[in-house]
């Protein structure tokens, strides 16, 4: 071992290591460390990497389902979709990077998820994009919003998958902290998954994709810390992506996938070589010996410590075949990218690097990842929220419904999804504007339903009930469209875990997940955990995205929200008791944010799901829509605008009954000559069905209220996002 | 007076565009080449005639606009100078 | 009949055109790489949409000195047809077999849409299967589609009905461009109309599950012509 | 060597970037602003050491590829030179 200058303490909470955790890699090592093993130590300790505060609470979401073929652990969640077929997917943040330099940081935070897909098998065949701005009002969000819807596009448009979906909120909790939460779903044989552990004594391992430079440094640890005003001093931990090698690194990888050469595969994500390494040799229960002056550099002089904490993007690792490297080189070399063998397999159970023969660090792989830190962190429970005071209706129904349309909560998010390229690959059946987005797997009549959700006011009220909000809103999204839901994937967004507020919050939300998953039949197939989400103490909403796919059978019977047809009736399905707290009428109209979120009826929400789902298969239902944000009324005006066909409600006068956020509600549009046979089998089911209105004309009529033309209405609810993107 | 403001990546941020640009010029056969790396150049005319004073302007639109700081260096260069 | 795409580094509409065209044949599509320098007997070569060598520099600057190119440029000049949708179309301006240069859209951003392009000339082997001035529906997704050339090249395009589509709104009247074209222009043929470019995918819209057929026409009318 | 190369539009053709630069500095308080335009600039190294062999060299590689010269100008400036 080289001799070095001892660690100083400095350097030890430089790395954002405690002194306990210090102590432990004494006790792990038997010596000091020096400096490149304590950075090795500190990336595969951090938040990010380890899990260390939120491990033990994400052991308790449900994970399993027959058709899940490999949950949590992996770099993506995989399931069985039936014919043969697996999709692959994930969801993870890149909050940090995008607040800092927006475009770049979104970018890189697609490029990182698309390779934990194509790393295990799979084309990438959909991205979605969950993003989360500060208020309207604040002198950055413009900026953000269009740096990060830039950057999400540039870098999937360029690679070629389509970004059919997400979601845009505005709060001036995330002022300080955006949030940037990139998902990919990818398609693979069901019996040609990779995997990462490592395996095969002297097998050679190989290192692909772009060369190593000084790029994110540390990058894995910023996303562990909070903000403050050093911020500026971390920026250089930016890295730029480069989707084009991206999607020569797609095709090469799946090239070589198609032979028999690759063992194990990994790709470089957070913590680079280092992460990646260590993973694929602990969960092979072997040794790696890399010689790191064979990795692919792009800077003279890396020491190291740099190449084995850069955070460059676009790298593989793999395990290969002995006698393959050849072959595999060949593949490399035609789409042109590095490829080096840079170590082996061994049986020492040691995770060793040399430098031109000389060993730069020497760490035993179990203790490594074993002995990384879990902390049970005090949390307390959220209390729960006053009772809603009396509301009085400010102004008319329609009046509210034209303002709340046109504001930033509702309006429509075209001027995001037109950036992106959402039908490249030719496979897109319902693109951005609907519950859930379709996307046909290739060549069949069959397709996949994809949706992200979450509503971070409801879990701030009520982390308990906010948690399972999300995954019953993702499982109603998928189920409007007539999708089987089959598994979640989730992104943890939370404040500092080390205040236990925040992590009763963070408890609260993963209880009320895991409620829903068992309810729903529903498993976590894999995630991702963003902490310290927060800048001068004030810490984001909790918001646990989470993203969900279902499956279609018969790509004929699906249903969107547009109206078809004139003379239809609306079919309101599920109990509307009017509830108003936590509702966006109530924030956007009376600027209240009081009272408990809707309470979430497990059962209910799956029989009222199920008969829907049921009469989407039969083909008797081709219109509907469920019922979130804004409640009825704001659904049915979607609906109009989309199919351009006018609709004469009829109700009560009462606010909640209109704008009330109730769970588990849809919207159907039926010819009249089903109607009965609809309401005959909801009554037989016990699922509440009422008639609220009918399709037709070119206006929106709400009882005695003066009736809105629904081109008026269009405009100004396709217009305040371009409008506020385009003044300044 | 006519400002040049050249901006480029800072060293060690990797330049996809550089980086393409090199290796096609290699498979069209031009030999010999080391780095490539491709910045922007932005022209501006401004009504400002005391050189100090339109430098000082220039340097205020690179911080707030013209450069992304994070990851790029610029220079300027001014005419009648 | 026998068609090729050639894929590009970064292409990335090369299997959305291959299954369109081969659904269109009945018959399979040849897939050429960039690097080759031969390319067997075709009737059809197709440059496809995508990001070739991921738009740096400039749109399709260097996929335009591919290998393979040379060969492209030969046959065309043979008279064999070429059809370059998006990216490709970006290529074909850079290869020189079309007139003009591709700028990024006037609004700058890129844009995924929906969009109305008029059939501005119905009398070609690409265009035969639609009705002159038939208004079809099909989807752009570009960033780079603005169609620019200068006064004489746009003057000869428009004298030579080499005009292929213009951007319109939906009742084929009004402008509704997405990109800033000059003149509105969707897509141009070359002067002997073997060769047409355009920004619009018909790939896009070629199958009922798409939303909507309008670009199937195209891919019929090269069929019928060239088998 | 370091070559140095300046891509630009030609007159006459529109440069979005260019355009929305001079607008937003406008809007961001900047006075007196007259055209802005936005161009290239692409750094080589290269391994030719006789400039005048160099520049052809650049010459070739910017009728080849660096410059679309439809709507661009180039203009070459080598280091030593
Ligand atoms: N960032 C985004 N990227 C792509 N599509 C988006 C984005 N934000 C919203 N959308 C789309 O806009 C539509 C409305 O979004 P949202 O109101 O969140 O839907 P829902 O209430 O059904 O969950 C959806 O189809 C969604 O996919
Ligand atoms: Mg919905």
């Amino acid at each position: 071992m080289r001799n070095e200058p001892n660690i100083t303490p400095a350097q030890v909470a430089e790395h954002g290591l405690s002194e306990a955790e210090y102590q432990t890699i004494l006790n792990v090592l038997g010596r000091e460390p020096n400096l490149t093993e304590l950075g090795i130590f500190s990336v595969m300790w951090s938040e990010h990497c380890s899990y260390k505060s939120s491990k033990f609470w994400l052991k308790t979401l449900p994970t399993e389902a027959p058709w899940v073929i490999c949950g949590p652990g992996e770099n993506a969640g995989v399931v069985d979709i039936g014919d043969g077929k697996a999709a692959i997917f994930k969801m993870e943040s890149h909050n940090h990077p995008s607040f800092i330099e927006p475009y770049q940081g979104a970018a890189t935070g697609v490029g990182g998820i698309l390779r934990d897909v194509f790393t295990m098998g799979a084309r990438p065949i959909a991205n979605m994009n969950a993003l989360r701005f500060g208020a309207p009002e604040d002198a950055k969000t413009r900026h953000l919003v269009a740096g990060v819807v830039a950057g999400v596009g540039g870098y999937g448009n360029c690679v070629g998958v389509p970004t059919v979906g997400g979601e845009v909120n505005f709060d001036a909790a995330y002022n300080g902290n955006i949030l940037v939460n990139a998902m990919t779903v990818g398609l693979a044989d069901a019996d040609k998954i990779f995997y990462s552990a490592a395996a095969g004594i002297g097998n050679p391992v190989v290192y692909v994709g772009s060369k190593t430079g000084r790029d994110g440094i540390h990058g894995a640890t910023m996303a562990s810390a909070e903000f403050d005003d050093a911020t500026e001093e971390k920026r250089p931990t930016v890295q730029v992506g480069d989707p084009f090698t991206e999607k020569l690194l797609i095709e090469a990888c799946l090239e070589l996938m198609g032979t028999d050469a690759i063992v194990a595969i990994q790709d470089m994500g957070a913590a680079g070589l280092t992460c990646s390494s260590v993973e694929m040799a602990d969960k092979g229960g072997v040794g790696l010996d890399l010689d790191i002056d064979k990795v692919p550099q792009r800077e003279t002089g890396m020491t190291p410590y740099e190449v084995m904490l850069s955070e460059s993007q676009e790298r593989m690792l793999m395990v290969l075949r002995p006698g393959s490297e050849d072959a595999a080189k060949a593949i490399f070399d035609k789409w042109q990218l590095d490829f080096a063998v840079v170590g082996r397999v061994t049986d020492t159970g040691r995770f060793i690097g040399r430098n031109n023969g000389a060993v730069v660090f020497d760490i035993p792989v179990r203790p490594l990842v074993d002995e990384s830190p879990e902390y049970e962190r005090p949390w307390v429970k959220t209390s729960a929220p006053a009772p809603l005071a009396a509301v009085t209706a400010p102004m008319d129904h329609m009046a509210a419904l034209q303002i709340m349309l046109a504001g930033p909560d509702l309006s429509s998010r075209r001027w995001v999804w037109e950036q992106y390229d959402n039908s490249v690959m030719a496979d897109t059946v319902r693109k951005p504007g609907g519950d859930a987005a379709i996307v046909r797997i290739h060549g069949s009549n069959r397709g996949l339903a994809i949706t992200t959700d979450c509503t971070p006011r409801y879990c701030l009220a009520d982390p308990h009930q906010g948690g399972a909000q999300a995954v019953a809103e993702v499982w109603r999204n998928l189920t409007a469209v007539g999708a089987r839901p089959l598994a979640i994937t989730d992104c943890l967004n939370f404040g500092n875990p080390e205040r236990p507020e925040t992590m009763g919050q963070l408890v609260g939300c993963i209880q009320g997940m895991g409620e829903a998953c068992i309810a729903l039949d529903f498993p976590v197939v894999s995630g991702n955990v963003s902490l310290y989400n927060e800048t001068h103490g004030q810490a984001i909403l909790p918001t646990p995205a989470i993203g969900g796919i279902g499956v279609l059978d018969d790509l004929e019977k699906h249903a969107d929200l547009a109206l078809r047809r004139t003379d239809d009736q609306i079919i309101l399905i599920g109990e509307t008791k009017g509830h108003l707290g936590q509702t966006i009428y109530l924030r956007q109209l009376l600027q209240r944010q009081d009272g408990p979120p809707p309470p979430v009826e497990l059962a209910v929400e799956r029989h009222n799901g199920d008969f829907v789902r049921g009469l989407i298969a039969a083909g008797t239902v081709d219109t509907c829509h469920d019922l979130s944000d804004g409640g009825l009324l704001v659904a049915a005006a979607e609906m109009a605008m989309a199919g351009d066909i006018g609709l004469d409600l009829n109700g009560p006068d009462d606010p909640g009954f209109w704008f009330g956020e109730d769970q588990g509600r849809y919207l159907l549009s039926v010819p009249a000559t089903l109607v009965d046979a609809i309401l005959q089998q909801a009554e037989k089911r016990q699922v509440p069905a009422q008639i609220i209105g009918r399709t037709g004309g070119e206006t929106l009529t709400l009882n005695t209220c003066e009736p809105i033309s629904l081109s008026r209405l269009r405009r100004s609810h396709e217009a305040w996002l371009p409008d506020y993107m385009n003044s300044n | 007076m006519k400002a040049r403001v050249h901006v480029s990546y800072k060293t060690g941020v990797l330049d996809p565009q550089g980086k393409a640009i090199g290796l096609t010029l290699k498979n069209l056969g031009f030999a010999g080449i080391g780095e490539v790396r491709q910045g922007k150049l932005i022209e501006l005319e401004l009504a400002e005639s005391d050189a100090n004073k339109a430098r000082k302007a220039v340097e205020a639109m690179c911080e707030k606009l013209l450069a992304n700081t994070v990851i790029e260096n610029y220079a300027i260069e001014l005419d009648n100078e | 009949m026998k068609a090729s795409v050639i894929v590009f580094p970064g292409s990335n509409c090369d299997r959305d055109i291959q299954v369109a065209l081969a659904n269109s044949m009945g018959g399979p599509v040849e897939m050429v790489w960039h690097g080759q320098t031969e390319m067997a007997q075709t009737d059809l070569i197709v440059l496809p949409g995508g990001f070739s060598y991921g738009d740096y520099l400039r749109c399709g600057a260097m996929s335009a000195r591919s290998p393979i190119m040379r060969e492209v440029v030969a046959r065309a000049q043979q008279g064999v047809a070429v059809l370059g949708i998006c990216n490709g179309f970006q290529i074909l301006l850079e290869a020189g077999l079309l007139p003009g240069a591709l700028l990024l859209n006037a609004g700058r951003n890129f844009v995924c849409r929906d969009i109305n392009i008029r059939v501005e000339n119905s009398q070609t082997q690409f265009t035969s299967r639609y009705e002159q001035g038939q208004i079809l529906r099909i989807p752009v997704a570009h960033h780079d589609g603005q169609y620019f050339a200068d006064p004489d090249t746009l003057a000869e395009l428009q004298a030579g009905d080499r005009i292929a589509f213009r951007y319109c709104g939906s009742a084929g009247d009004e402008s509704a461009n997405p990109n800033g074209s000059i003149d509105d222009i969707a897509g141009i043929f070359n002067d002997r109309r073997t060769v047409l470019g355009l920004m619009p995918h018909p790939e896009r819209a070629a199958d009922p599950l798409h939303g909507g057929t309008d670009g199937r026409g195209l891919l019929d009318s090269l069929v019928s012509a060239l088998s």
